[in-house]
């Protein structure tokens, strides 16, 4: 085997009360892809920012091209040629791609930026994406979607010429399209000899891309193979265990209700003639690409930017809510997309958060200890069955790793009892064991009475765990189909086209 | 577009202010101040606070702010009038010294954010009140007096304009070039915009902090030796009675840089400080009696800045 | 071991050494009069930053209190001049007029976006010159004895403590109210949570907007009552408020709250007051002149914020 | 620097007190010191008048009582007065000598009266608008003689002599006087504290302290406070002017002493605290009527009568036990200072904030 681009050897880091890393061993050769994965706090991340000089590690040696080196910034680590995509965004909305790829390291000429230089360099290097994007080089980052923005990412780590690309969940906000417009990009990376570190949680990509996968769990080396072994190999080595039932069972026949909110004729700027029923008892998923208007639903059912015209009534009462708090007291909640900007409390205990939403509908003098929705020890209960992982309850939410976090905000809505449950991507950035139980969870929820729904970019995860599946196209409901349809079925609806022979 | 809207926004506020000061010179038949003369004054009026302004619009640029400029000025005044005590020769002598103390006190608020990381606003509270402290310390007066040659500066002209008006359209206009073709400049941008993006991608953030700092209070102390020009001397009161930290945090965001960094140039400022002067005039010749301006002026800072926030659909502090 | 000692809120140890040194300089601090005194005069300071605190919390400032606290004097001084017997009418009105200002800061945060330190300058100039125009620029009227009561009356030949001030009494049960609503109920940790992220809070179904004016309300009202210590102790005038705010943001700062929100403790709030109070009796005793205090207040600030940073990374918290 | 302890003007005014001035006793605004007059023929001019005035601010109980007082006498004038146009620096420099400016650029004004907010900062300003009009300053002073006129009471040292000699002659020899300043820096202040100490120190009192109260009364009170904690009784407090004399009488009261003497001025609510409590103090003056004076100078200008010049010093009396029912008058606002020779002028007391 030829030598490896870089090592990490034997790497140790701690932070306070909590060992990240536990004697690590990783490598990556020339033309090679290596996926990464492990459950969320296995450590993934904190081995990529240890490669790239975010953290200095507590104990072992970085080597590159076999000669030890000590980055204290990822500045360092880039002038090597180690380039990273990190699982948070970083761009600024203000600029334009251009100058977001070129940040920090800007072209210049007599000591002047060379502005056309620059978008030239952009061009060539969104080129690689083919030309199915819609922006180009000046158009500024704040109007563009997500995945758009999580492309210009990708854009940027690659135009720097590194010789080793390190992913961290890069398809997390990805559709399916866009997905593929980045596997096209990582094989031509690999084909033009770079090494490619790639995190993820969706085993198929990783059939799909890697040479080589490396399990982390709780900090340590799992399992590491040269191949690509069979999805369940890999989620045992995570787990610990068989996954058997990934995606929950089906409703049963008799446990679909009726209608917990119906919308006739519901339109918005983003959404035009949308009419919907959720059942109680059953999970609708929402599959679309992206700005097909599924999220712009979600804010109009949960009163953030709600319908201008149509009816919207829950058991035959008016229900077009102004305001999230409306909508959740009415019994309509949503788990936001973004889980940090819209969902937690940082600095708040876990607890705290937990308690948040039964805090805000018990009156403001009660005490905080046990308000009329939920104690204390109602709320440690729910914790504990949703199997969520803290030092303690309360440590702030912050320092949980992102699937705890996610678990935090589903306690918070069930000591409300909620009738509707919108998930929007509730499965971003979690890994397989968690997922399942967050799928076994809606069902539960469904079985309860609730109805829920899903919106999610992962189309497995929406084929496998609705009921029901709408697709959405410029924002409009434009197919309504049962379980069992096939991805290709969706996406035939969802982009318009008939995809289903050039799937085969 | 709404991009497009936020960009001219200050350009209408100032037609809109322009158009009520025609309309009231009208109405009270003034039409003497309608002469281009007095309209060059206008401008003429606020020297003091465009040049702290412009360095203002640095700090805020980068998400951060300056409350010590006023005080600042009054160092930078006391200070040029201090060391040149009339005497022609220390003119030199003393600009230097006064910009060294400038941009000393630039660097040290710099510091204490980006190292300390203390808040920046109670960085240059904490930075003003050790300045006026140090300066009322050692001076109770006006203190020294500039030479004649110094007035220069502010009472002289050049084919019939200001010098000083004509320095502070070319500083605007470097302050312009520097953030639109330097490196650093772009930084600037990139740093408010957002800092940990900044740092990942290899921009010393700190160092941009600094810098910035240094230029807002390298500006700071221009204006005070602007106003040690204009007043033949400094006193250790001239900045805070010119309340130049307030009013040149609020041009600065009535000119569009948003509070939040990353977003607007000088030359939205000096719209904004066209508009505090307009908004002056307006009042003088409209005979608006002082205690009535101040209720004014405080509706009017937050209108401007509501004008602005109100179509952002960000959830503010 | 040292983590913990990191983790105690080092305000209560630097009071306790402050009093120490008070004591050794003026020995007579030890008796009633002496403590008594100190506790009256650091009555309104307290009371102003437990207020502030609510708005800092909920990642907001107000500047505007100081201005409040000079409207009360003036507005109560005019009304009572009018009528000396409606003490309890003109107290009532005057919480009622800080309602209003509290609501209407909060509503243009919150609804027009305007950034909290520019809605409440605006609202502090505003207050400012609303004071001027209804005075005429100077105090008319005055304040009866009845209303002077809170702030001027001590209580006297009491067993032990000898005299208590009313002031003190004041202090205690208004910060008691707001230590209880801020840690004993549903609304301080939804306080909390708003100021750590409004938008997720919004989304949790918060009432977001409610719990903004509730913490504007708070830091009006306490400006009232502050005011009305601060007119009882020592008559009308047009300065009282002056530089209020921002002893009482340092106040807040001292005792380690969280600028920009989502950390806040009142009893630390007071202890900082109580901190800040202290440094001034110390300074006078030592015969430093005001600039100094300036100078001190400004270093103590930036190393109270620096501090608490400094805290905050060492443990982790 | 300026000089705050100037022998000669100490002695200059200290003179002036012992003199009488000229023109009637009944109308003290008229009243000057010397025989220096000016020419003003030059000036002369028919119709009613445009005056201009850049005031430095209304920021104060003394400003607003003058300015008042002066609006009072531009009505008093009627139709002499075509326009009275003003300006208001609101205590900056800068923008008053900009206001200067645009009043020039008016093209409007017939006499420009300055009242200067700092005296060396508006001095340039100040000559240039003498060159093209005649210009009378008062309060303040220029550093130029380029106006015709410069209209002011005695002076700073007056006040202090006033006051110092009161305590030195009623306190117990040797008795400890504290002494209390708003702000330093301020020329008519620091002359009377410079004065007030000399007359002090010659008397052989003891000077117990010297503390700057910024005007606050809170702060004042509480300085005396701890002075009477400190020192456990004073003989005298000193004050450099009245605003807070009733803030240091009451923490006297408060701590259930005898008040001894405590200097004040001539504002409402020390004169009837003083008369209640029949308090052994004096109130020299630094009188509001002054503020009458440029008006009525401004249109003897345009006629062309001589006027007292280059400086016009208006006689300054101090309030004393024997005259103190003449000034108290509680139907007046509590910082409304009673030397404003206003009470025979039109809207009186009202336009003054009284009932
Ligand atoms: N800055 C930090 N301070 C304290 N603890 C941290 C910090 N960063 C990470 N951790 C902890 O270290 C562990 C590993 O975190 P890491 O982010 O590497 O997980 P991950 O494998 O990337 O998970 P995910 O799949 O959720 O992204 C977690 O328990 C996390 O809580
Ligand atoms: N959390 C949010 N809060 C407020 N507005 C949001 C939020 N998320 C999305 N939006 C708004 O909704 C619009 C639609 O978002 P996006 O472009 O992602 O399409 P979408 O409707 O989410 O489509 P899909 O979810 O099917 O991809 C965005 O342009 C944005 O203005
Ligand atoms: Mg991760
Ligand atoms: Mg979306």
């Amino acid at each position: 085997m030829a030598a490896p681009v870089f090592e990490l050897n034997g790497i140790t880091k701690e932070f306070p009360g909590i060992k990240a890393l536990d004697d690590v061993t990783f490598d990556c050769q020339a033309g090679e892809v290596h996926a990464l994965v492990g459950e969320n706090g296995a450590g993934k991340s904190t081995l990529i920012k240890v490669l790239s000089g975010v953290y200095l590690p507590d104990a072992g040696a970085v080597l590159l091209d076999g000669t030890a080196r000590r980055f204290t910034h990822p500045l360092q680590s880039l002038a090597a040629g180690i380039s990273v995509i990190y699982q948070e965004f970083s761009l600024l909305p203000d600029r334009t791609v251009a100058q977001n790829i070129f940040l920090g390291r800007e072209l210049s000429k007599w000591g002047m930026l060379d502005h056309a230089r620059m978008q030239n360099e952009t061009n060539r290097v969104l080129a690689m994406f083919g030309d199915r994007h819609r922006f180009d080089a000046d158009t500024q980052v704040s109007d563009l979607a997500v995945g758009e923005q999580q492309m210009v990412e990708i854009a940027k780590a690659i135009s720097l010429d590194a010789q080793v690309i390190v992913m961290d969940e890069p398809t997390a906000a990805l559709n399916d399209h866009e997905s593929e417009l980045l596997f096209d990009v990582v094989d031509q990376l690999r084909n033009q000899g770079r090494s490619v570190v790639y995190i993820t949680h969706r085993m198929h990509e990783i059939r799909r891309l890697a040479d080589r996968v490396t399990v982390l769990k709780d900090g340590q080396i799992a399992a590491s193979f040269d191949h690509v072994p069979e999805p369940d190999v890999i989620i045992h080595a995570m787990v610990g265990r068989a996954l058997d039932d990934f995606y929950p069972e089906a409703a049963k026949d008799d446990e679909t209700g009726e209608p917990v909110i119906t919308v006739q004729g519901g339109d918005n700027a983003k959404l035009h003639d949308i009419n919907l029923k959720l059942r109680a008892g059953e999970i609708t998923g929402f599959a679309g690409i992206q700005g097909a208007g599924r999220t712009a639903l979600a804010l109009a059912l949960f009163g953030v930017e709600p319908f201008r015209d149509g009816t919207v009534t829950m058991s035959s009462v008016p229900a077009l809510f102004a305001s999230p708090r409306q909508a959740v007291r009415a019994g309509v909640v949503m788990l936001p997309g973004d889980r940090k900007s819209e969902g937690l409390s940082l600095m708040q205990s876990v607890r705290d958060n937990g308690m948040l939403s039964a805090r805000a509908f018990s009156r403001m003098t009660g005490s905080p200890r046990s308000s009329e929705h939920a104690s204390i020890a109602d709320m440690d209960k729910s914790f504990q069955d949703l199997d969520i992982r803290a030092a303690n309850l309360d440590v702030e939410i912050q320092s949980l790793s992102g699937g705890n976090q996610q678990k935090a905000i589903v306690a918070r809505w069930l000591a409300l009892n909620p009738k509707v449950l919108i998930f929007v991507e509730p499965t971003r950035g979690i890994d397989v064991n968690t997922k399942a139980s967050i799928y076994a969870r809606m069902r539960s929820l469904a079985r309860g009475g609730a109805a829920v729904m899903v919106i999610s970019s992962d189309l497995p995860e929406v084929l496998g765990v609705s009921d029901r599946i709408m697709v959405m196209r410029d924002g409009r409901i434009v197919a309504e189909m049962d379980r069992g349809a096939t991805e290709a079925e969706v996406m035939a609806a969802a982009t318009g086209e008939d995809l289903r022979g050039a799937a085969a | 577009m709404n991009g497009r809207i936020a960009r001219f926004a200050p350009v209408l506020l100032l037609l809109a202010a322009f158009a009520i000061y025609i309309g009231i010179a009208l109405a009270t038949d003034q039409s003497q101040y309608l002469t281009f003369d007095n309209l060059l004054g206008l401008l003429g009026r606020s020297i003091a606070l465009g040049i702290t302004a412009v360095g203002q619009t640095f700090a805020i640029l980068i998400a951060s702010i300056d409350l010590s400029v006023a005080n600042l000025i009054s160092v930078a005044a006391v200070l040029a009038s201090y060391i040149m005590s009339g005497d022609p020769s220390m003119m030199l002598p003393a600009v230097v010294a006064v910009l060294l103390v400038g941009a000393v006190v630039g660097l040290v608020n710099g510091l204490i954010i980006t190292q300390l990381e203390v808040n920046p606003l109670i960085a240059t509270l904490g930075m003003a009140l050790i300045l006026q402290g140090l300066l009322s310390a050692s001076f109770t007066n006006f203190a020294g007096e500039v030479p004649k040659e110094f007035q220069t500066f502010a009472y002289g002209e050049v084919g019939g304009v200001s010098v000083s008006l004509v320095f502070l359209v070319i500083l605007t206009g470097a302050a312009w070039a520097f953030l639109k073709f330097t490196r650093m400049g772009s930084n600037i941008y990139s740093v408010g915009g957002n800092a940990d993006a900044a740092k990942l991608a290899g921009v010393r953030t700190a160092r941009v902090v600094i810098l910035a700092h240094v230029i807002c209070s390298l500006c700071a102390s221009v204006a005070g030796l602007y106003l040690a020009s204009r007043l033949r001397s400094g006193a250790p009161w001239i900045g805070r009675d010119g309340v130049y930290d307030l009013e040149s945090i609020a041009v600065v965001v009535i000119g569009g840089t948003v509070l939040a960094g990353g977003r607007g140039g000088v030359w939205g400022t000096l719209v904004g400080v066209m508009i505090f002067s307009l908004i002056d005039s307006i009042f003088n010749i409209a005979g608006v009696d002082a205690f009535a301006k101040q209720i004014l002026r405080g509706v009017i800072i937050v209108a401007a800045v509501a004008v602005y926030a109100a179509r952002s659909k960000r959830i503010e502090a | 071991m040292m983590a913990r000692l990191l983790r105690i809120n080092p305000v209560y140890l630097v009071l306790l050494v402050l009093l120490i040194a008070i004591a050794i300089q003026s020995p007579h601090f030890l008796q009633p009069t002496g403590y008594m005194n100190f506790l009256k005069r650091a009555a309104p300071i307290a009371i102003l930053a437990v207020g502030q605190l609510y708005v800092i919390t909920s990642g907001g400032f107000d500047l505007s209190t100081g201005s409040v606290v000079t409207l009360t004097v003036i507005g109560s001084s005019i009304l009572l001049g009018q009528n000396p017997d409606a003490t309890w009418m003109v107290i009532t009105a005057m919480l009622a007029g800080g309602v209003v200002i509290g609501v209407v800061n909060a509503l243009v945060v919150a609804y027009l976006r305007v950034p909290s330190i520019i809605a409440t300058l605006g609202m502090m100039i505003t207050l400012g010159g609303i004071a001027l125009t209804w005075s005429g620029g100077s105090p008319r009227g005055y304040l009866p004895d009845t209303y002077r009561f809170f702030g001027r009356v001590l209580i006297k030949d009491l067993p032990v403590i000898k005299i208590l001030p009313v002031a003190l009494i004041v202090m205690v049960v208004v910060c008691g109210l707001l230590w209880l609503l801020m840690h004993r109920t549903n609304y301080g940790k939804l306080l909390h949570a708003v100021g750590d992220n409004p938008k997720s809070a919004h989304f949790a179904g918060v009432p977001y907007v409610q719990v903004r004016v509730v913490a504007f309300v708070v830091s009006s009202v306490t400006a009232v009552i502050a005011g009305i210590l601060l007119g009882g102790f020592a008559g009308v005038s047009t300065s009282v408020g002056t530089g209020l705010e921002l002893q009482a943001i340092t106040a807040a700062v001292i005792g380690g709250a969280q600028l920009l929100g989502g950390r806040g403790a009142v009893g630390s709030t007071v202890a900082g007051a109580l901190v800040l109070q202290a440094i001034f009796t110390l300074l006078n005793m030592l015969g430093f002149p005001k600039p100094i205090r300036d100078v001190v207040q400004g270093v103590i600030l930036i190393s109270a914020v620096a501090l608490a940073t400094y805290r905050r990374r060492k443990t982790g918290s | 620097a300026q000089n705050y302890d100037d022998p000669v003007e100490f002695a200059k005014q200290e003179a002036m007190l012992a003199d009488t001035p000229n023109g009637s006793a009944d109308t003290p605004w008229l009243q000057h010191y010397g025989t220096d007059m000016v020419d003003t023929s030059a000036y002369a001019q028919d119709g009613a008048a445009t005056i201009c005035f850049s005031n430095a601010g209304v920021n104060n109980p003394w400003r607003v009582v003058g300015w008042e007082t002066m609006q009072a006498e531009v009505d008093l004038q009627g139709d002499r007065i075509a326009e009275f146009i003003v300006t208001d620096a609101e205590g900056s420099d800068d923008k008053q000598i900009s206001d200067i400016d645009d009043l020039l650029a008016g093209g409007k004004c017939d006499v420009l009266i300055v009242s200067p907010n700092t005296t060396s900062a508006l001095t340039p300003a100040v000559e240039k608008a003498a060159e093209m009009l005649p210009v009378v300053i008062f309060d303040r002073g220029v550093n130029t003689d380029a106006p015709v006129t410069f209209i002011k009471p005695i002076g700073g040292y007056g006040f202090g002599i006033q006051s110092g000699r009161f305590i030195a002659e009623n306190a117990p020899a040797g008795g400890k006087v504290l002494m209390l300043r708003i702000l330093p820096g301020v020329d008519v202040l620091e002359t009377r504290y410079t004065s007030a100490t000399h007359v002090l120190e010659d008397a052989g009192m003891e000077i117990v302290g010297v503390e700057f109260t910024d005007g606050d009364r809170a702060k004042t009170k509480s300085i005396v406070e701890d002075y009477l904690q400190r020192f456990g009784t004073l003989d005298a407090v000193w004050l450099d002017a009245g605003a807070t004399s009733v803030a240091a009488i009451e923490a006297f009261e408060d701590a259930g002493m005898d008040v001894p003497i405590v200097t004040g001025e001539d504002q409402q609510d020390f004169l009837q605290k003083w008369q209640e409590l029949g308090l052994t103090t004096i109130a020299p003056t630094y009188p509001t009527y002054q503020w009458r004076t440029p008006i009525i100078a401004a249109l003897s200008i345009l006629d062309g009568e001589s006027i007292p010049g280059p400086e016009w010093n208006l006689p300054q009396p101090a309030i004393t036990a024997d005259n103190l029912a003449d000034f108290v008058n509680p139907a007046m606002p509590p910082l409304h200072y009673a030397a404003c020779g206003c009470e025979g002028m039109p809207n009186y007391p009202e336009r003054w904030g009284g009932k």
